[in-house]
C-alpha cells in the first residue's frame, strides 16, 4: 500500500531514518523535543529516540549554531532547527564567518556535516515582514554553504537525508507555505543528491525555474498556456548550492526562452545569479531577454490583499511566459 | 489612559480605577483578537496575554508623556496601556488601511509612535538594543524621558538581551528593563532553559539594581515600576525588574499548552491581575456598581471599536510600496 | 591653496562637518573616541566634540545598531562604527530585520536617518577570511537598506555626508584598501546625491563598471587597452542602493558591450545583479555577452600569493574586455 | 608539551620546568612574529599576547588528550601550549604550505586540529558556543573530554558570551571558560565597557562556579584550571575562571598603546609570568644551570623552528580552491 506524508511528515520520516540509522546523528533546537517543534516537523522524535538525541535548547541561536558547529568537527551529524528562517539573522555570524569558513580557514582540516533546518518563505500566510522571508538569498554570496530548496514531500524525505549526510554545511530551507502538502511516497525511496535538478513539466517553447512554492502558479500558468499550444517546461533547481546549471542549460538549448520565478525580490538573488550565469555562459541560447518574475522590491506587508500583490502570481507568470515566447 | 503627572506617589483610588478600566479593556481586546483568529478574521499568529495586563497597565501608569515603550509580538496590552486606540489596534490586526501601521504590520507589530508606543517586535530580543537607543536619545537632549522595554523570561537567554543590559548600565541609560516572567518561553518551562529560579539575579551581573515583583498586582507592579522610573529620569541609570505572572493561554493560536502541569492554570487563575484588582477597589471602598459600570463601559468600548474597525477598508494597493524609504 | 586629503581623513572631515553643522549628530562605536578608531577614522573627533558627541562602546555590535535605530527614530542622527564589515554579521539582524524594516511595519510613522559605517573589502591586504569580506553583498536582498560604496577621497567625504543627511538608513563601506590613497580636494565640494553613478573614465568600445579597490585594474586595463585602440568608459556607481541604471544605460547605448569588475564571487552579489537588470531591461543592447570579472568562489586565503589569485587583477580585466570586444 | 596524567595533582617540578620550557618557547615565538612583522616579512595584522603565556600554559598542563581547547586572534600561545609544532606555527603565519592550516588561515586562525587546538577565532565571542559544541559532543560519546575556552575581558560584554554561558551550564557541558583579563579590549580600559569591577561576577548570572585567578602565575593558573577541567570530566558542568594578566605590547601590532596609565607596564613587566616561574623554580631549589639550559633550549627550537619555516615553498596555487567543501 503506498503512504501518503505530508511534506512536514516526510521531513519528520527522514529525521527518524537518520536517527536510527546512525548514532552521530543528534536533533536540537527551541522546543523540537517534548513540544515536537513549533511547525511540528520534529513531532515523536523525542519519544522515540529520547532527551539525549533531540533536545530543546534555550532561545539562543548563536549557541545553537556554535554547537553544532563544534559537535560536527568531532564527528557528529548535529541537525539543528532555527525555526523561522528569519532567525538565521541573529546568528548569521556563526553561519556565514565560522561554519562556512572553518574548514578552509584551517585548511581542510576537518569536514563540517552541519544540517540546519529552516522553516523559510511563506509569504502568503499573514506572518508578517520579520517571519516570512525568502532567506535563502541571503547566503548566495557566501562560499563554503550548500543551500537546499525541498519542493515536494518526496524532496523534502530525499533531500533531508542527503543534507545530513552531506559532508558539508547544508543550510536546509523548508517551505512553511508547503507543510501541509501530501504526496504518495514511492515504496523504495530514490536517493537525489545535492545539485540535481527536477523537471517538474516538460515543454519545449520556454523554460521556466522556480523553486518551492513558486512552482504551483508555474505549473497553473503551464496548465493555462498550453490551450494556447505553448509549451512551457518548469525546472525545478532543489538545490541553489550546489546548482544544477546543465539541466537548465539542456533545457534552455531546446526552448531558447527562459523565465526565472521566484519569492524573493530581485537584488542579490538567486533568480538573478542564474540569468547572469546564464547569458555570460549561454548569450547565443537566448532567442530574447530571460525574464524574472520576482516579488515586490519591499519588506513583505501584513495585510492580505498586499501580501498577495508581493508574491509571484499565476498571472504575472503567464504575462511573463507569453512575453518572451513573443519576443 | 490618564497617567499620573508625579510618577511616584502612589496610584489615587481614581487612578486605580482607571487602570482597571485599561485592564478589562485589555482583556477584552485579547478575548476579541482570539475569537476573531477562531473566526479565521486574523491572519498569521497571535500572541495573547490574557493575565498578564497588571505588568503592562501598572508600569504604563507609572510613565509621563513623552516616555517609550518597546515590547515583544505579544504587546497588545502594553500598545493598549500607553494609549493606543482600541479601533486602530483592531485594525492594524485585522489589516486594515487605518489600522496602526496602515496594516502593514499585523498582531505582532503593533506601534504607535504618537502614544509612546515604539513598538511591538517579532524577533526575540530584538528590541532590547532599540529601547537603550530611546534612552540614549533621552540622556543626549536631557529630555528625562525613560525608556521602558518589555520582554519575556525565555528572552534573557539571547544575546541582545546581555549586550542591552551591559550598555545600559555602564551608559547608566535611563531605560527600565522588565522581564514579563510567564514561566514558559513559548512550550519550555524557564528551569529547562535557564539555570536559574529568579531572574531577577541576573541584573547583577550588570551591576544594575534588581527587583522582583508580583506582575499580577496593578499597585505593586505600579509601585516598582514607578521606582525605576524615577531612578532612570534622575540619572541614576537602569532598572531590571522581574516581573512574575502568566498567560492564560498558550503561546500563540496554535498552542493548546499541553505542557502545563496539572491544576497550574486554575492556581494563575485564581490571581487574575483583574479580579484581584477589583477585590482591592471593593476594600477599599469602590463601590461596586461603580465596577460593574467600569466594566461595561471597557466592554463597550471594545464592542465599538472592533465595529468601527471591522467597517473599515482595505488598505489601498499602491501603500505597499510606500515607506520602504522615505 | 588646494588641500590634500587621505581617503580616511575625508571621512573624518565629513564626520567632524557633520557634528559641527547639526546637533542632533552624533559618532559611536568601538575605540573611536579617545583612540580615534582602529582605522583612524575618526582621529580627533573625541577631542573637538567631547565625550558626548563621540562615544566608546563596549563589544556590543547588537546594542549599537539598536542604539542607533532607538536614536534615529528620536530624531537624532547617529553614526556609527560597525569596524571591520565582516562584524555586520554578528549584527544582521538589527539592520536586516528591524533597521530596514522598521518603517515599513509600522506605516511610515517615523524615517530612520542611521548611518552605519565599516571598513570594509581590503582583500589583499592579508586580514583573513573573517576580516576582508565585501560585506555589501549580504544586503542585497534586504529592502530598505541604500549602500553606499565610495571609491576616492572626495566621494567619501560628499557621500558620507549625503548617507548623514539621509533620512533613510544607509551603510557606508570604507574600502580599507583606499584609507590611505590621496586626492585634492576641490575648493567647494560638490554635492552628491545617493544614486548618482561616475564616469571615471569615457570611452566608446565597451562598459566597464566597478566600485572602489577594483577601479583602479580597470583604469589600468583601459589605459594598456588604449594603446590598441580599445576606447573603455569606466563607470563607478558609487551607490548599490539606488543605483545609477541611468548612466550605465545611457553607456551601454553607446558601447553595446559590458564588463563587471567586483571584489566578491558571483553568486547573489551586485554585478550578478546588475547584468541580470541590464538584460533583462535592455537585451537588444548587448552586442556581446557581459563579464562579470568576479572574485573566486571561495573564503578569501590569507596567503600572500593566494590572496592575489583571489582578488580580480587587471590581466584578468584585460582579457574580459578584450573577450567582450572581439566576441 | 607533556601533559599530565592525572589533571588535579599539583606539578611535579620537572612539570614546572617543562612549563616553563614552554612560555619560552611561546615568548620566543612571539618576539620573532613581532620582528617578522617589522621586517614586513608578516601581513595583515597580529596579535601578540608577551606575559599571558601562563594562563595558557597552566591551563594546557591540566588537560589530558583528547581535550579540546578554542581561542582568540590573539591565539598563539594557547596554540602552542596545547603541542601545536612551532615551526608549522610560523609557517602559518608566514603563509607558507606547510603552515598549519596550509596558508589559508593566517596568524588569527591558527589551528592544529591534531593537538586538541581547534581554532583561534577573529570575532569577538564566535568560539564560545563552538566550544560548546566540542562539549557537547564529548558528553554525547560519553569521552570525559574537557572543552576549554579562552576569550578576553571585552568579549564578555558580547552577546555570543552570554548564550554561550547559559547553554552549558543548563546543559551542565564540560566546558571551562577561560578569561584572560588583561584589563583592555583594544583601547578600551575594562571600566569603560563593563560596570564591573570583577568579570567573575558574571558567573552567578548562570548559576555556574567562578573563579578568580593570577593569571601571571603558573602554579596557581594550572591549580584552578585542573579544579575546573576535572569538575567537567566528572559531570559537575562549566566553570568560569577569570584570569588576571596582562599583555606587554599593544592591541596589535599597530598600537603604541598610549592609553596606558604611566607606570602600569612596568608593573606588569616585574610580574612577567616567565621570571616568576624561574623565581619559584630557583627558590624550589632548581640549579639556575638547568634554567639557563632550558632558556638556552627553547631559543634554539625557536630559531629552528622559524628558519625551517622561512625556508618552506608559498602554498600551490591551486590548493587555494581546495577545501571550500569536503
Ligand atoms: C530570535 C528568535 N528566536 C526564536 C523566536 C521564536 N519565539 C517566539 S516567542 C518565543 C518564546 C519567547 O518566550 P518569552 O521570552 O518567555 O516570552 P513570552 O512569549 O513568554 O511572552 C520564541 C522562542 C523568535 N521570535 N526570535
Ligand atoms: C564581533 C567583533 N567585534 C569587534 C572586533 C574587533 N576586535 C578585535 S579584538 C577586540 C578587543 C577584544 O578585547 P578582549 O576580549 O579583552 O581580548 P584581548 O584582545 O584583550 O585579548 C576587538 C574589539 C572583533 N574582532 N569582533
Ligand atoms: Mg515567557
Ligand atoms: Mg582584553
Amino acid at each position: 500500500m503506498t503512504e501518503t506524508l505530508t511534506y512536514k511528515q516526510a521531513i519528520t520520516r527522514a529525521m527518524s531514518d537518520e536517527l536510527a540509522s546512525d548514532d552521530s546523528v543528534f536533533v536540537f533546537g527551541e522546543d523540537v523535543g517534548a513540544a515536537g517543534g513549533v511547525f511540528k516537523a520534529t513531532e515523536g522524535l523525542f519519544e522515540e529516540f529520547g532527551p539525549g538525541r533531540v533536545l530543546d535548547t534555550p532561545i539562543s541561536e548563536q549557541a545553537i549554531v556554535g554547537t553544532a558547529i563544534g559537535a560536527a568537527i568531532q564527528g557528529l551529524r548535529p541537525v539543528a532547527e532555527i525555526m523561522f528562517a528569519d532567525f538565521a539573522a541573529v546568528c548569521f555570524d556563526g553561519i556565514v564567518n565560522e561554519l562556512a569558513k572553518y574548514r578552509y580557514m584551517t585548511g581542510g582540516q576537518v569536514t563540517l556535516p552541519v544540517t540546519l533546518r529552516m522553516g523559510a518563505g511563506g509569504a502568503g500566510g499573514g506572518f508578517g515582514a520579520q517571519h516570512s522571508q525568502a532567506v535563502e538569498n541571503w547566503f548566495l554570496n557566501v562560499a563554503g554553504l550548500k543551500l537546499v530548496v525541498p519542493a515536494t514531500p518526496v524532496d523534502a524525505y530525499c533531500l533531508l537525508r542527503a543534507a545530513i549526510r552531506d559532508p558539508d554545511p547544508v543550510l536546509f530551507f523548508e517551505h512553511k507555505g508547503l507543510y501541509n502538502i501530501k504526496a504518495d511516497m514511492p515504496d523504495e525511496m530514490p536517493t537525489v543528491s545535492l545539485g540535481t535538478a527536477r523537471v517538474a513539466r516538460r515543454g519545449n517553447d520556454v523554460t521556466v525555474i522556480a523553486t518551492q512554492a513558486m512552482l504551483q502558479p508555474c505549473l497553473d500558468a503551464a496548465t493555462a498556456l498550453a490551450v494556447d499550444g505553448v509549451e512551457v517546461e518548469v525546472i525545478d533547481p532543489r538545490t541553489l548550492v550546489p546548482f544544477d546549471l546543465e539541466t537548465v542549460v539542456t533545457s534552455l538549448q531546446r526552448t531558447n526562452r527562459l523565465v526565472v520565478v521566484q519569492e524573493a525580490s530581485h537584488a542579490g538573488s538567486w533568480g538573478a545569479t542564474l540569468v547572469s550565469s546564464l547569458v555570460q555562459g549561454q548569450f547565443e541560447l537566448f532567442d530574447s531577454a530571460p525574464v524574472i518574475v520576482a516579488a515586490e522590491d519591499t519588506p513583505i506587508p501584513f495585510a492580505k490583499s498586499l501580501e498577495e500583490l508581493w508574491i509571484p502570481s499565476t498571472a504575472k507568470v503567464v504575462e511573463a511566459i507569453r512575453k518572451v515566447v513573443s519576443a | 489612559m490618564g497617567r499620573t503627572k508625579d510618577a511616584s506617589t502612589a496610584l489615587t483610588l481614581d487612578q486605580q480605577v482607571d487602570g482597571l478600566r485599561t485592564m478589562l479593556e485589555i482583556r477584552g481586546f485579547e478575548d476579541e483578537c482570539h475569537r476573531l483568529f477562531a473566526a479565521g478574521l486574523v491572519r498569521g499568529s497571535t500572541h495573547l496575554g490574557q493575565g498578564q495586563e497588571a505588568v503592562s497597565v501598572g508600569t504604563a501608569l507609572a510613565l509621563r508623556d513623552g516616555d517609550t515603550m518597546t515590547c515583544t509580538y505579544r504587546g497588545h496590552a502594553a500598545t493598549l496601556a500607553m494609549g493606543a486606540p482600541l479601533d486602530r489596534s483592531f485594525g492594524e490586526i485585522l489589516g486594515k488601511a487605518e489600522g496602526l501601521c496602515g496594516g502593514k504590520g499585523g498582531s505582532m507589530h503593533l506601534t504607535h509612535v504618537e502614544s509612546g508606543a515604539m513598538g511591538s517586535f517579532a524577533i526575540v530580543g530584538g528590541h532590547l538594543p532599540i529601547a537603550c537607543g530611546f534612552a540614549f536619545a533621552s540622556r543626549f537632549r536631557g529630555t528625562g524621558e525613560v525608556s521602558v522595554c518589555f520582554f519575556g523570561d525565555g528572552a534573557t537567554n539571547i544575546g541582545a538581551f546581555h549586550e542591552s543590559m551591559n550598555l545600559a548600565s555602564v551608559w547608566k541609560l535611563p531605560v527600565v528593563f522588565i522581564c514579563e516572567n510567564n514561566l514558559y518561553g513559548e512550550y519550555s518551562p524557564l528551569r529547562s532553559t535557564t539555570p536559574l529560579d529568579h531572574l531577577v539575579e541576573r541584573a547583577s551581573s550588570y551591576a544594575m539594581p534588581g527587583v522582583q515583583v508580583d506582575g499580577n498586582d496593578l499597585m505593586k507592579m505600579h509601585a516598582a515600576a514607578s521606582e525605576a522610573v524615577s531612578c532612570a529620569r534622575s540619572g541614576e541609570g537602569p532598572t531590571f525588574i522581574e516581573a512574575l505572572t502568566y498567560r492564560h493561554k498558550g503561546h500563540s493560536r496554535s498552542d493548546p499548552a499541553k505542557y502545563r502541569p496539572e491544576g497550574e492554570l486554575e492556581v494563575w487563575l485564581e490571581k487574575d491581575p483583574i479580579e484581584q484588582c477589583v477585590q482591592t477597589l471593593l476594600e477599599a471602598g469602590v463601590k461596586s456598581e461603580r465596577i460593574e459600570q467600569v466594566r461595561a463601559d471597557a466592554a463597550t468600548s471594545v464592542a465599538g471599536a472592533l465595529e468601527r474597525a471591522m467597517n473599515w477598508p482595505e488598505p489601498l494597493p499602491a501603500s505597499r510600496l510606500e515607506h520602504v524609504y522615505a
